[in-house]
């Protein structure tokens, strides 16, 4: 049981980083109909120019989160601006590729900057040890935990209860319609991506924590996309929770099996879920009526 | 006259990860031989010829190690130090036996390349199988009690089969306890359940079969349960980043290495020699693997000096496999190739890594296993 | 100005091209290719082998992505398959390399069977999920079912003797290449005017329509698996002459997002748009490095580390600059400059 | 308060959908805009909005004003705000959402209280709508779907309406009811509307002035009743054969007259 | 006259809601029928069940002596019955003749490798498709729009595609949902004109679902009435016209 309890914790630690980076994919699919390939690259971006205002301001990481939180919208904006915004009303698999040359892009800017060693993530709420009963967690781990809640209840809200919410909805299923509704289809889609990009960018600041930050750290983003699937593509609460399931499987997996089933796991549930669930656990199924 | 050699040059080639996430190494691996040939050039080169670097960035990807090869094959190229890492290697042996190219695998200790020999194919550097299992044995001899029980989690490729392939040996020889091996797939970095399944076996030693900043999680996840633990692990894990990743978490681990550890005596020369050839900037990326690709270079150097106004590839590959040793300036003990073992540098030493104090301390004499 | 060329007759209006000209100009390019090996150096070929291995694969995706709208990320996994069959059956069966290429195009539509059929249900980003499952269970069997793949060990070939061509020569592999490509767009082709190629696009545009009119989803949808996975797996087994080592590390997800971005790139559902998809995103990064190195020493000199990040930071921006230019990929270009010339001088 | 002059719009930069077209709608009016099958209607309503880049369209010259202010400019939500607000043909719900959200999302500018308001007056048009309206919009049925986008365009509070197709579909009880409605929202708010219409004997109807647009563009405009008196108009539009009374399509002929506004 | 389907107590519920409830009615062979009702009335379900796309909740529906209401939706096409949908739902990327081919896809019989070959009986049949296809092109007045993309045509060009469409499959049995809506009087004579002449020349019997009195009162043989999912009248148009509870539900003051 202990040892259970403990693989379980460690699913959810893990599990807690692939939501949030789910939940930023969802986002951004929700409401733009486009699957971004470059989350985990954002993400990293927003890791690293975090780590860097920790380490240049020495600031406490209640100062520091508001700060990064700042930092990472504006980031995800101004991608958004730049990148993306010109290819407005442009095929979505056009888009997609764009976001596929914008990870390359963003890949080489943070070697060339940063340059391409590891670091360690120092922060002050670093190293301690919490034990929860017969489970044993580093404080960052369970901020990794607690974030994804707060991130998972504050999405939550927003799309059940803010106009916008709804307004990022209709803006997917339609964007035509939206704009002769009088949105701002393009604001929409800029605030998308900021939120896409703090809501992953404070998983890639836990997980530098927990790890290092390094330009290998990308990667997750591909690791969380199936998550995405797993939860629903246009369930952002969904795709969270789906990290979740997919980090304890995999943990579960490997800790009763072995065998590197770790990340095989998680796929053959995805594919048996699917079967039963074409649209994901929570994701919303596609009309077919004529 | 052969292939790269021109009336005042010759040029040897490297097919590195320049980019991608291995740069770490490959960017090393290129200065190091830079170094060698700056050195060479200064003494006035070789018999006339200056010594060309010419590298080739593979970012990691076996497809482009091969483009990279006939890039410089194409432009001219004696022979190759820098034959990209893991599958980039594999991927460019048939054309290397095909084309008869003298080339010096240093980068990633490959079995395939020298297991049977291939007639210019040679390897510096003892594999990853007696790097750790020279580890092992040191542990089972000097450190660990008696009826220790011994873990291991490895990468699930061939790095991870040598890995595992030293621990097995250390079972069948050392009647070692050993534990179910733990496997993990390339790019993973968690190492939460890993570590609670090997607590839960209750071992003493760990072999942390990481590539880079792998090692450090499985500590740091070892730290968080207290375990008490002696690790062995792989050479990466004394490159600074990687000790620097380790360093809050309280472990002094082992390592091996077939040559000198930077920073001690044996690198002392490649150290100034360096200074000399390269920049400020270009010295921060210097680490272990330059001392690689600097004793790779030295050897082909050597070997094509040997051979005298008209070197050919086919003079080079007999110098290199004279059985004549070969100076490395100290990082490693003289190193000799045969016609029947393209191998060398398999002698290993243990050394001690403290990471924190940012030491890293032989604690063995070099020795063969 | 191409006018007054007129197609009288039905057959004609079948025929893949009228034009005496198209035909004139596909000769000659032909002609050129195969002379390739006797221009290029190797380097130069090699880059063409590799242009022409991805070329097929992208026409393979195509079919399954552009044509008929199921979207794949399993591409590694069905090259996968078939490189590791030609390899296998070559280096421990002994089977001769043509048997052995065309077993890696059946082992590959089998196996895309197995995915199909629970795919069946799925759509868009859902199947892409599944598909990239499957092909990350494949590449995981490759590395734990040793004792018939060789496990982390990866598989040597030798012996490469393809009717009558010593495949260790790139410049008759080369033209192994290019014949199987030619094969490959010329059977797409016919697909595409015939009532297969009919039902696949047809699924793709409404596939309710597409049922009322006659044509079994779960058949096309199976069959356009299988052609595509076939294909593929061919793409897969001439990777394993092009290697002639090979291993699970060359079948990584970047190469399935890579293409996907040919096709992308290319022009989804065309053919040619699935070769220049090709020929675009493998010379990118050769071009690019040709191009730092045309910079003045000094310049690469002080860039000196810094070089690989700026080539990878150009290559992305070259793909995303392309696409702003023409979303519809670079089948678009071409069909814009067509119709520029057509119409020349009557264009503005 | 709107005006069109001179106005000529592109698609791709090379296929000409309307050219040379003025039209205004004054203040209180309603303006019909007949035109047959690809005549350039829909286009003239998305240039209004400013909807037309998504598919690559462009208003290249000419220009469009609300009450002198030029609107070619302004962002679509702003056209919006201004008071305009349009029906776009065919329905297009947002099709995962309820009928409740989609009506809405119509009131996404307003406030709280008019947006509850504006609920209440469409579920008082359309009762059916109310039993309906925690229905996914995608599974309505054709005509229902039509009275959810003209409700959601009414939670909106436009100014001036533009409607297009409102019948398409819809029972002809229903479209007694929208025209009604149109009638009434004109009368009693002072809405002005631009009504495009294939039904033109009912849009005439209820019109003050109409347009007749055919291959891109204006081939005759006045005052409803006498577009109506028109023959070309009576023959080609409200169905009437030479003599006056409405034809039956039974007795259709296989050959056709010639427009004379074409010759 | 024989009937060519027949309706039997047919029902559909979709969750709680009875969308068509247990109507009965008999389309005679080379009848142009009608079927009318207010919006929401359940035509379409009724439609979408004629043509397999999902089975009834209870009922039978018989076509041609055969029982059809739990075939799988593609063997219809095969079995005579070609329809079209009251959103379009054409395959916008091809062009006007690719679309009408597809309506012939189960009257052809190339397979994967003979089609990757084109080669023979595969060219043949290709041959005579298209030659097929031309003869319905010129009856619907297309030709001019034979190789551009559907995509690009207006709406009511897109609608003749799809009849075009409808045609190829070679159906006996064409059911046709709101063909006319959205098209002035000018392309609805043209529509009628096409219906009589389906009729007449082509011998294909007529289901069709309007809301346009005009037409369905002028060329119709007889009219089904819905109402809430009930069949509530049927008879010829002068009967459905002058039928009250016809009027109160559906026709309203005209
Ligand atoms: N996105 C587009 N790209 C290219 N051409 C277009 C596009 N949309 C419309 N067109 C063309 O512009 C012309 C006018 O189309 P529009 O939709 O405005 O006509 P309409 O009068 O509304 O017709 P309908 O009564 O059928 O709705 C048509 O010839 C059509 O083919
Ligand atoms: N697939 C479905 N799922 C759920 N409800 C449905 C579905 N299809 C139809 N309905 C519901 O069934 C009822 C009948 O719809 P149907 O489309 O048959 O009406 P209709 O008579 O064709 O109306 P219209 O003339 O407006 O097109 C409607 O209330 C509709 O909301
Ligand atoms: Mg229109
Ligand atoms: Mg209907």
């Amino acid at each position: 049981m202990e040892l259970f309890l403990n693989f379980l914790a460690s699913g959810l630690v893990i599990g807690s980083i692939y939501g949030l980076i789910a939940i930023g994919f969802a986002v951004i699919f929700k409401t733009t109909g486009v699957l971004n390939f470059a989350q985990g690259e954002v993400m990293m971006l927003v890791a690293y120019v975090s780590w860097s205002l920790a380490t240049e301001l020495d600031l406490p990481l209640v100062l520091l989160i508001p700060l990064v939180v700042v930092a990472a919208a504006a980031i995800g904006a101004l991608l958004e601006r730049i990148f993306i915004r010109p290819m407005l009303g442009e095929p979505v698999f056009a888009i997609i590729m764009v976001t596929i040359g914008l990870a390359v892009t963003l890949r080489s800017v943070i070697v060339l900057i940063w340059g391409a060693d590891a670091a360690a993530f120092d922060v002050p709420l670093k190293g301690g040890l919490i034990e929860i009963g017969p489970v044993v967690l580093f404080t960052e781990q369970l901020f990794a935990i607690v974030l994804f809640l707060v991130v998972a209840l504050a999405i939550f809200l927003f799309f059940r209860f803010t106009r916008i919410g709804t307004a990022m909805r209709a803006t997917a299923q339609d964007e035509t319609t939206a704009l002769l509704m009088g949105v701002d289809v393009k604001r929409i889609s800029m605030l998308a991506w900021a939120i896409a990009a703090v809501v992953s960018g404070l998983a890639g600041i836990a997980f530098a924590m927990m790890i290092s930050r390094a330009p290998d750290m990308w990667f997750l983003g591909l690791r969380a996309f199936p998550a995405t699937i797993l939860g629903g593509l246009d369930a952002p609460l969904g795709s969270g929770l789906g990290g979740l399931l997919i980090g304890v499987i995999g943990d579960l997996s490997e800790g009763y099996i072995g065998q590197g089933l770790k990340e095989i796991s998680g796929f053959v549930v995805i594919i048996v879920i699917l079967m039963v669930r074409p649209y994901g656990l929570f994701g919303q199924r596609e009309l077919e009526r004529v | 006259a052969e292939q790269g050699v021109t009336d005042g040059e010759i040029v040897i080639g490297n097919v590195l990860p320049m980019s991608s996430s291995a740069a770490l190494v490959g960017r090393a691996a290129h200065f190091g031989s830079v170094v060698a040939a700056d050195e060479a050039n200064a003494e006035g080169g070789v018999n006339g010829r200056k010594i060309v670097i010419k590298t080739e960035d593979d970012g990691y990807v076996p497809a482009r190690t091969v483009q990279g090869l006939r890039k410089l094959m194409d432009e001219g190229v004696f022979g190759l130090i820098g034959t990209g890492a893991g599958a980039g290697t594999a991927a460019i042996l048939p054309i290397l036996e095909q084309e008869k190219i003298p080339a010096i695998v240093s980068f990633s200790p490959l079995k395939a390349a020298i297991d049977p020999v291939k007639p210019t194919v040679f390897m510096i550097g003892a594999s990853y199988q007696d790097l750790v299992f020279a580890q092992l044995k040191y542990i089972h001899d000097k450190v660990a009690k008696k009826g220790a029980r011994y873990g291991i989690i490895r990468q699930d490729d061939d790095f991870g089969v040598q890995v595992e392939g030293a621990f097995q040996r250390a079972v069948k020889e050392l009647g070692i306890t050993a534990v179910e091996p733990v496997r993990y797939k390339r790019g993973q970095k968690d190492f939460g359940a890993e570590i609670l399944k090997l607590r839960a076996e209750k071992i003493d030693v760990l072999v942390a079969g990481g590539v880079t900043s792998e090692t450090p999680a499985m500590m740091k996840e070892a730290s968080k349960y207290k375990m008490d633990l002696a690790m062995a692990t792989v050479p990466t894990s004394t490159l600074p980043p990687i000790m620097g990743l380790a360093a809050p978490y309280g472990y002094v681990y082992y390592s091996g290495d077939y040559i000198s550890p930077m920073g001690s005596e044996g690198a002392a020369h490649f150290t100034e020699v360096a200074k000399a050839s390269l920049s400020e900037d270009e010295l921060k990326a210097v680490n272990r693997y330059s001392l690689t690709g600097y004793v790779a270079a030295r050897m082909m150097i050597e070997a094509i000096r040997r051979c005298g106004k008209e070197p050919t590839r086919a003079c080079a590959v007999e110098q290199l496999q004279s059985g004549k040793p070969f100076d490395t300036a100290g990082v490693t003990l003289p190193l000799t190739f045969t016609p029947e073992r393209h191998i060398s540098a398999t002698a290993v030493r243990v050394l001690k890594v403290d990471p924190k104090a940012g030491s890293v301390t032989p604690v063995t004499d070099f020795a063969e296993y | 100005m191409r006018t007054g060329h007129y197609v009288e007759s039905y057959e004609k209006q079948l025929a893949l091209t009228t034009n005496p000209v198209t035909w004139a100009w596909t000769g000659a390019l032909l002609l050129g290719l195969a002379l390739f090996p006797l221009l290029v150096g190797n380097y130069l070929l090699s880059v063409a082998i590799t242009v022409g291995i991805a070329a097929i694969g992208a026409i393979g995706l195509n079919l399954l992505t552009g044509i008929t709208g199921l979207i794949s990320l399993g591409q590694a996994g069905f090259l996968a398959a078939g490189c590791y069959t030609t390899a296998l059956l070559v280096a421990d069966y002994g089977w001769p390399p043509e048997l052995a290429l065309l077993a890696a195009g059946f082992v590959s539509a089998l196996l895309s069977l197995v995915i199909g059929v629970p795919s069946l249900r799925l759509k868009g980003l859902y199947l892409a999920i599944t598909t990239l499952a499957f092909s990350f269970i494949i590449t995981h069997f490759l590395l734990y079912a040793e004792a018939l793949t060789h496990g982390p060990y990866g598989v040597r070939v030798e012996n490469l003797r393809f009717l009558g061509l010593d495949l260790t020569q790139l410049d008759q592999l080369f033209w192994l290449v290019l014949a199987v490509l030619v094969l490959t767009v010329l059977a797409a082709l016919n697909l595409l005017r015939t009532r297969v190629g009919r039902a696949f696009t047809a699924i793709r545009d409404h596939d309710v329509a597409a049922r009322v009119m006659g044509i079994s989803l779960t058949r096309y949808k199976l069959a356009a698996f299988m052609v595509s996975s076939f294909v593929v797996g061919i793409a897969g087994g001439l990777m394993a002459f092009q290697f002639r080592f090979i291993n699970v590390d060359l079948f990584n997800l970047l190469i399935s997002i890579e293409a996907l971005a040919m096709i992308i790139v290319g022009g989804l559902g065309s053919v040619a748009g699935s070769i220049l998809g090709a020929v675009f995103i493998v010379l990118l990064p050769e071009a690019v490095r040709a191009l730092t190195d045309l910079l003045p020493a000094a310049l690469t000199e002080m860039l000196s580390t810094y070089v690989y990040e700026v080539r990878g930071l150009l290559t992305g921006l070259a793909i995303i600059v392309m696409l702003r230019i023409e979303p519809h990929g670079l089948i678009g270009l071409w069909r814009d400059a067509k119709r520029y010339w057509t119409h020349w001088p009557l264009s503005v | 308060m709107l005006t069109l002059t001179n106005v000529q719009i592109l698609y791709d930069r090379a296929i000409e959908a309307v050219r040379d077209v003025s039209l205004q709608v004054g203040a209180g009016q309603i303006v019909a805009l007949l035109g047959s099958n690809g005549a350039g209607k829909t286009t003239i309503l998305k240039a209004i909005s400013n909807v037309l880049y998504p598919e690559d369209g462009e208003v290249l010259h000419g220009e469009i004003s609300l009450e002198g202010a030029d609107l070619k400019r302004l962002p679509a939500d702003e056209i919006v705000r201004r008071g305009i607000v349009h029906v776009p043909e065919g329905r297009r719900l947002f099709p995962l959402m309820t009928v409740e959200e989609n009506l809405a999302m119509g009131g996404f500018l307003r406030d709280r209280g008019e947006l509850s308001a504006g609920l209440d007056r469409v579920y008082g048009l359309f009762p059916r709508l109310k039993e309906r309206r925690r229905y996914v919009a995608g599974y309505l049925s054709g005509g229902e779907q039509q009275m959810v986008a003209i409700g959601r365009a009414l939670v909106a509070g436009p100014k001036l309406l533009m409607l297009d197709e409102p019948s398409l579909g819809l029972a002809p009880q229903i479209i007694d009811l929208i025209m009604e409605t149109v009638v009434a929202l004109n009368r009693e708010q002072g809405m002005a509307i631009l009504l495009v219409e294939q039904n033109a004997a009912l849009a005439l109807e209820v019109a003050h002035y109409g347009y007749i647009v055919e291959n891109g563009r204006v081939v005759l405009d006045g005052p409803a009743e006498r577009i109506a008196r028109n023959e070309d108009v009576k023959e080609f539009y409200l169905g009437c054969s030479e003599g006056g009374e409405r034809k039956n399509y039974r007795e259709v002929k296989h050959y056709k007259r010639r427009k004379r506004w074409l010759s | 006259m024989s009937a060519l389907l027949s309706i039997e107590r047919v029902s559909k519920r979709f969750g709680g809601l009875t969308a068509v409830s247990e109507v009965s009615f008999a389309v005679p062979e080379g009848a142009i029928y009608s079927v009318i009702g207010p919006n929401g009335a359940g035509k379409t379900t009724l439609f979408n069940m004629i043509s397999a796309l999902f089975p009834p909740s209870e009922g039978a529906i018989v076509f041609d002596g055969q029982a059809v209401h739990r075939a799988r939706t593609h063997q219809l096409a095969r079995l005579g019955i070609g329809r079209t949908f009251q959103n379009l739902a054409i395959f916008s990327h091809a062009t006007v003749v690719q679309n009408l081919l597809v309506g012939m896809h189960h009257a052809l019989k190339a397979n994967l490798l003979s089609a990757a070959l084109f080669w023979g009986p595969a060219r043949r049949e290709e041959l005579a498709a298209r030659r097929r296809v031309e003869e319905i092109i010129d009856f619907l007045e297309i030709e001019h729009l034979r190789d551009l993309p559907v995509g690009l045509l207006s709406y009511g060009l897109q609608k003749r595609v799809e009849l075009g469409r409808a045609l190829a499959v070679g159906p006996k049995l064409l059911l046709l949902d709101e063909m006319v809506s959205g098209m002035n009087a000018e392309e609805t004579e043209d529509i009628a004109r096409f219906i009589l002449d389906i009729r007449d020349e082509l011998g294909v019997t007529v289901v069709m679902v309007e809301h346009d009195m005009g037409i369905v009162m002028d060329i119709s043989d007889r009219i089904a009435v819905l109402n809430h999912g009930s069949l509530i009248a049927e008879g010829t148009p002068a009967e459905i016209a002058a039928d009250p509870a016809v009027i109160q539900a559906y026709l309203g003051r005209n």
